[in-house]
């Protein structure tokens, strides 16, 4: 397993002005992994996904997907390499229906052109049902039945969210740039997405880099998580390395951790069941770092994470069993 | 001299325009919508000084008849706005664009019905005298026309960028919701736009029909003004004078030593190129959209 | 209600919803080729003709619903490629190329050539991209001026008769055959705007109405999109403007002027943006305005002896008819029908308050 | 005065909401008393936002009534609501673009004109927020999400309101922004006897500085109680804490366990 990566950014900065967003970073996005960005608001987490969809284009350094260098891409080639986002604020197409917008996300496999599109040839049909196919699939897995021909201009925000993923589904790519997947969603549909990124990770074989502020999401489905502030790397590691990282603590954390659920299930049952890795964890990065102080003070907060880890993790898994 | 002389008639007609598409800007920046009718706002308004002044009609003292009608134009506009677009409020801009091309139609019909469709001239104090500064001979009508636009732009200009009230209007268009959220009382606030912008045209109007003669399709200037307005870049106030400026210099210009019949198509023309490598305008207004 | 129990995915990709609905749209294409026979009854094809310019401004109104409707780029120089297809079409007739390839290649060259024209604007939004079609608009005018060598300029230029294997057709001669003639080009345009509209193109343009960042997103191409539409509607344009030519029987450099680019804008909004019924609805009521407003007139002057003649007054009662319709039909003429079916598909459950408005709020196109 | 306890601030009564055919609350009533926070649960779509909405006037009710100190105030003008010291601080975005995050600011304090106070305020919210200080020059349209998020709700601290409605102040914030946020809420609402009404999908963070909750789904009110008491619940527990009582199975996540209510 030691080939490429499959995204390779190297030293890129990005500039708005006279503010700096993404400060000569370099990041690493290996295939089949789950890969997440956390940091502060205005970091510059979003900057790096305009950038891999080349909205921007960066002052200096590369970025590469698949052996191909997408700075010399536009935009609207970006998708057909097999990289495809969702946006932090919901971008989808309003006056459409559920439907229609999962098939514009086929557009990249289309096959066919405006003659045969205008004669509506019977090769446009086969495409066409091959399309729908496709976007049955997406539909059936994210469990978008209800809504199909809904008009997504009056659906409530969480559907929206899960409408935008399967959009992105439905272009089949080979990555996933996820912008706050859980944002705006209640615990439920949090525990569903997290649910659904496992799935697509593991089942679909989709490599995976989203930006998330829920740290139970995150260290619930990401492998590796890379903390970003000013625009430069803060700490890279496992999500319990990163977690108890005391810069990321102070910059990011906070002191109580406030997640979705997050308190709470430290009192009761999950603080109990497992406070092992966690300690481990505190542990190791205190030693590395060597400011004990810091780290003790706020062992409490790096408990938690690895805590709720667990109690999401585990019946990932007993799924799996269930489901084979 | 005569290239000086040119220039300056030039600039005039050029302040002309920079007034009405003043007005679209007015209305653009506080409301985001197209006033397809500006031009025949501004007719009006020079219609009614002139019916108020004018010995044929009522021979009212012309300093008098001044304020009187951008009263009056003000009036006007801020009950078009009250009684007919408020109904329209938070509808699209095309509908609302459609509503003032057919407010056009409607004003031409009844200026013609009332003043006639006969070129009249506005009987000012001013009106062929002028004074010879090195050979040059400058109308005080054109004096006036520039030294008033100069005025206003800037009045406008602080207006907005300064007060709470020209805030609140330019809050008002960049998100309607948000401005509420806020406790700006939105609708009042466009009324009060509709009601600026007539006064702006009704000044527009009074300084045009000085100089020259004014009948009811004069509202088809507002086609020029479009275009200095596009030049300058939509929502901006210097920008809209600049654009006047630019086109009322062109139009001359071209027609004196460009090709026969180039003088017609040349504001167009630079209005395209403009928009082709500048596509906001010269004081561009645009932002791109953060995802 | 009618509910469509759907088992293939071809229930989504066929043209009509379910059996009954077809049946409609037979029924009504029936009709319309019927028609005349009801004019040959009376013995009077004056209103034919008028039906036949309705025909033809919906041909015209199918393209710009495309643009603006369905791609959502608003243009107020339709007429301008109205007339680039008419003149192409006579040079093409008067060089002796025969009808049926003139005129096709008439809408190719308004297409091509409006696309060309208008590639460098199509980066534009909302209302800078409505001014600069303006001014193209306005400019056609002054060229047509200019090329008066070719297109009579002010003086004007007579248009020759449609011929078909030798076959001539005159709107005046034989409106019949032309009618017909126009009907075949509506339903063929129509065909293929529906046709157009399921397939991924069609998809694409909403898309980059709806968001353009997004559907760059989904790699789709910004410009190419565009100027797809743009093509397209320049294509339907000028056909549409051949057709008016034949109708018109002699043009000028003011036939095509800013007031019908504006007319044609106001046409599709009335009509419903988005929808192509709306193109017809909005034709319809555009068409017909000025007929009954002219019928009225002279009804009051031949039955009351009234004689209204003040000059601009038909324009303004036209302009105050168009007001009235956009203050009470913000969603155009078929959004009005929508409602209507609600009702009688609903009935007796229809609730009043069902499409009541709520607040609605705009935001800035400034940021695009 | 002596008991503000217990002086209703705002009360709503079998308030009714569409968005076109579709209604979005259905009859819902709950009361707000003074020096409160009260917050509202649900899930996605269960017409929080709508009732928030209803409430400051941004969309007309259909029936029922909206009293804020008695008075009625149902389908007036958001302006009005905002006048008798009622401020709705929005989900998302709702900025003004084009303008600096300096004019932004300014602009919440539209219906106040006591300039030394507004400054003073307009201080606390940098100090507040640092990074908006920073950033006070810059078009707000080009802030980042979450800093944009923060000059929603510093806007929003500019009118000096007497009632707040949050709508999700935490969206798309950092963890230790939220915390911040919260704090900033808390203070308010202790310091300065700001009354609030949240609605936030993060019910653990909500409820623990919460006094009052109540849950809405589709559309309706299923529970009110005490904020403490409803964390004890087993069903907010299940569904909105994120904790399940026994060791959860992922199928019975898949197969939701019935709510209930319902």
């Amino acid at each position: 397993m030691s080939h490429a990566p499959l995204l390779d950014i190297k030293n890129v900065t990005q500039k708005f002005g006279g503010v700096v967003a993404v400060d000569d970073l370099t990041l690493h996005v290996n295939e089949g992994e789950v890969f997440a960005l956390v940091g502060p608001n205005g970091a510059g987490k979003s900057t790096v996904f305009n950038l891999i969809s080349r909205f921007y284009t960066p002052a200096n350094g590369s970025i590469s997907f698949n052996g191909e260098q997408l700075l010399d891409l536009v935009p609207d080639r970006i998708p057909s390499l097999g990289i495809a986002r969702t946006f932090q604020n919901i971008e989808l197409f309003e006056q459409a229906t559920v439907l229609q917008n999962l098939l514009v996300g086929r557009h990249r496999h289309r096959a066919t052109n405006v003659l045969s599109e205008l004669f509506f040839l019977p090769s446009v049909r086969r495409e066409e049902r091959r399309h729908r196919h496709a976007v049955e699939q997406v539909i059936d897995f994210l469990d978008l039945q209800p809504y199909r021909d809904k008009m997504i201009a009056g659906l409530p925000y969480g559907v929206r969210k899960v409408v935008e993923l399967g959009r992105a589904l439905a272009t089949e790519p080979k990555l996933l740039l996820l912008d706050e997947p859980a944002s705006g969603l209640s615990v439920e549909e949090t525990q569903d997405m997290a649910f659904w990124i496992e799935d697509i990770q593991k089942q679909m074989g989709i490599t995976v880099l989203m930006v998330e502020h829920d740290m139970g999401l995150v260290s619930a489905v990401s492998n590796r998580v890379m903390a970003l502030a000013d625009g430069k790397e803060l700490a890279t590691g496992t999500p319990q390395e990163v977690q108890s990282h005391p810069a990321v603590i102070e910059a990011y954390l906070g002191t109580s951790g406030i997640q979705k659920g997050g308190q709470q299930a430290e009192k009761s049952s999950a603080a109990k069941s497992a406070p092992k890795p966690a300690k481990t964890a505190a542990k190791k990065a205190s030693a590395k770092k060597a400011v004990p102080k810091k780290a003790a003070a706020k062992k409490p907060a790096a408990k938690k994470p690895a805590a709720r880890k667990q109690a999401t993790r585990k019946p990932a898994s007993a799924r799996k069993g269930a489901k084979s | 001299m005569d290239f000086i002389q040119l220039i300056v008639s030039g600039l005039a007609s050029g302040c002309v325009y920079g007034l009405i598409a003043l007005g679209f800007v007015l209305i653009y920046k506080a409301t985001e919508a197209v006033n397809f009718a500006q031009g025949d706002f501004m007719m009006i308004g020079a219609f009614i000084c002139l019916g108020l002044t004018n010995q044929d009609f009522w021979g009212l003292n012309f300093w008098l008849a001044v304020p009187i009608a951008i009263v009056i134009m003000a009036v006007l506009g801020y009950l078009f706005d009250w009684g007919v677009l408020r109904f329209m409020f938070g509808q699209s801009q095309v509908s609302i664009v459609i509503l003032t091309i057919a407010v056009g139609f409607i004003l031409r019909f009844a200026a013609g019905t009332i003043w006639s469709h006969e070129p009249v001239s506005l009987e000012t104090p001013f009106a062929g005298r002028d004074i010879s500064l090195g050979g040059v001979v400058l109308g005080f009508d054109e004096i006036a026309i520039i030294i008033v636009t100069l005025l206003l732009t800037l009045a406008l200009f602080i207006f907005f960028s300064r007060t709470k009230l020209g805030m609140a209007m330019q809050a008002s268009s960049q998100n309607q919701l948000a401005a509420y959220y806020m406790g700006i009382p939105v609708k009042r606030i466009q009324s009060l736009v509709w009601a600026l912008s007539g006064a702006v045209a009704a000044v527009a109007g009074i300084l045009f029909a000085s100089k020259g003669a004014i009948d009811p399709s004069a509202g088809l200037l507002g086609i020029k003004a479009f275009a200095a307005a596009a030049i300058g870049g939509f929502g901006s106030l210097p920008g809209a004078l600049v654009g006047g400026l630019i086109i009322g210099l062109v139009e001359p210009l071209s027609a004196r030593y460009g090709a026969p019949g180039f003088s017609q198509i040349a504001p167009y023309g630079i209005l395209i190129l403009v928009l082709v490598f500048r596509p906001g305008g010269l004081f561009s207004q645009t932002q791109k959209k953060k995802v | 209600m009618r509910f469509v129990f759907k088992t293939t995915y071809d229930a989504d990709i066929n043209l009509f919803k379910h059996k009954t609905q077809m049946g409609y749209y037979f029924a009504l294409f029936a009709a319309v080729l019927a028609l005349p026979l009801y004019f040959v009854w009376t013995g009077n094809p004056y209103l034919l003709g008028e039906i036949t310019a309705v025909l033809i401004f919906a041909i015209v109104g199918m393209g710009l619903m495309l643009l603006t409707g369905q791609t959502g780029l608003a243009s107020l120089g339709h007429a301008a490629f109205m007339a680039l297809g008419c003149y192409s079409n006579i040079l093409l007739l008067n060089a002796g190329v025969p009808w049926l390839i003139a005129f096709p290649l008439a809408g190719l060259i308004a297409g091509v050539v409006g696309t060309v024209i208008a590639l460098p604007v199509l980066r534009l939004h909302g209302v800078y991209l409505a001014l600069a079609t303006l001014a193209l608009s306005i400019i056609a005018g002054d060229i047509i001026v200019l090329l008066e060598a070719y297109t009579g300029g002010v003086s004007g230029i007579a248009v020759p008769d449609i011929s078909i294997f030798g076959y001539e057709i005159n709107k005046y001669a034989n409106p019949y055959a032309f009618y017909y003639v126009v009907l075949a080009v509506v339903f063929i345009i129509a065909l293929l705007y529906r046709n157009l509209l399921r397939a991924p193109t069609g998809r694409s343009f909403s898309a980059i109405r709806d968001s353009e960042i997004s559907a760059q997103a989904m790699g789709i191409n910004p410009t190419r999109t565009k100027a797809k539409s743009f093509f397209l509607s320049c294509v339907a344009a000028g056909l549409a403007g051949s057709l008016f030519g034949h109708s018109a029987t002699y043009i000028t450099h003011e036939t095509f002027d800013l007031v019908m680019s504006i007319t044609l804008l106001l046409m599709i909004v009335i009509g419903g943006l988005g929808f192509i019924h709306g193109a017809f609805l909005g034709a319809v009521v555009v068409g017909l305005i000025p007929v009954l407003i002219a019928n009225g007139r002279s009804l009051l002057a031949t039955t009351f002896g009234i004689n209204i003649n003040i000059p601009g007054l038909e324009s303004a009662m036209f302009a105050a008819i168009l007001m009235g319709f956009i203050l009470f039909e913000p969603m155009g003429l078929y959004g009005r029908w929508l409602k209507v079916r609600t009702y009688f598909e609903l009935f007796p459950f229809y609730r009043k308050d069902m499409f009541r408005r709520q607040k609605s709020y705009l935001k800035t196109e400034r940021v695009q | 005065m002596s008991t503000p306890s217990t002086n209703v601030v705002l009360r709503i009564d079998n308030l009714e909401s569409y968005y076109g055919p579709i209604m979005a609350i259905r009859g819902v009533s709950l009361e707000v008393r003074e020096g409160q926070i009260v917050t509202v649960l649900g899930a996605n779509g269960a017409g929080k936002t709508t009732l928030l909405k209803t409430i400051s006037g941004v969309m007309d009710p259909e029936k029922g009534t909206v009293k804020l100190q008695g008075e009625e105030i149902q389908g007036s003008e958001p302006n009005q609501v905002v006048a008798r010291g009622m401020v709705h601080v929005p989900e998302g975005r709702e900025i003004f673009p084009l303008m600096t995050v300096a004019e932004n600011i300014a602009m919440g304090a539209y219906t106040r004109s006591d300039k030394q106070a507004i400054d003073e305020d307009t201080e606390l919210v940098y100090s507040y927020f640092p990074i908006l200080k920073e950033r006070r020059m810059q078009a707000a349209g080009t802030l980042s999400g979450g800093q944009q998020q923060m000059l929603a709700i510093g806007r929003g601290l500019m009118a000096r309101p007497r009632i707040m409605l949050l709508d999700e102040p935490s969206l798309g914030l950092s963890p230790l922004l939220t915390e911040e946020i919260f704090g900033i809420i808390q203070r308010l609402n202790a310091e300065q006897k700001v009354t609030m009404m949240l609605v936030e999908q993060n019910a653990a963070v909500a409820l623990s500085i919460a006094n009052y909750g109540y849950v809405m789904e589709l559309g309706r009110i299923v529970m009110a109680d005490d904020a403490a008491t409803l964390a004890a619940s087993k069903d907010v527990q299940e569904f909105y804490l994120g904790i399940s009582q026994e060791e959860n199975q992922r199928g019975q996540r898949r197969w939701k366990q019935r709510k209930t209510w319902r």
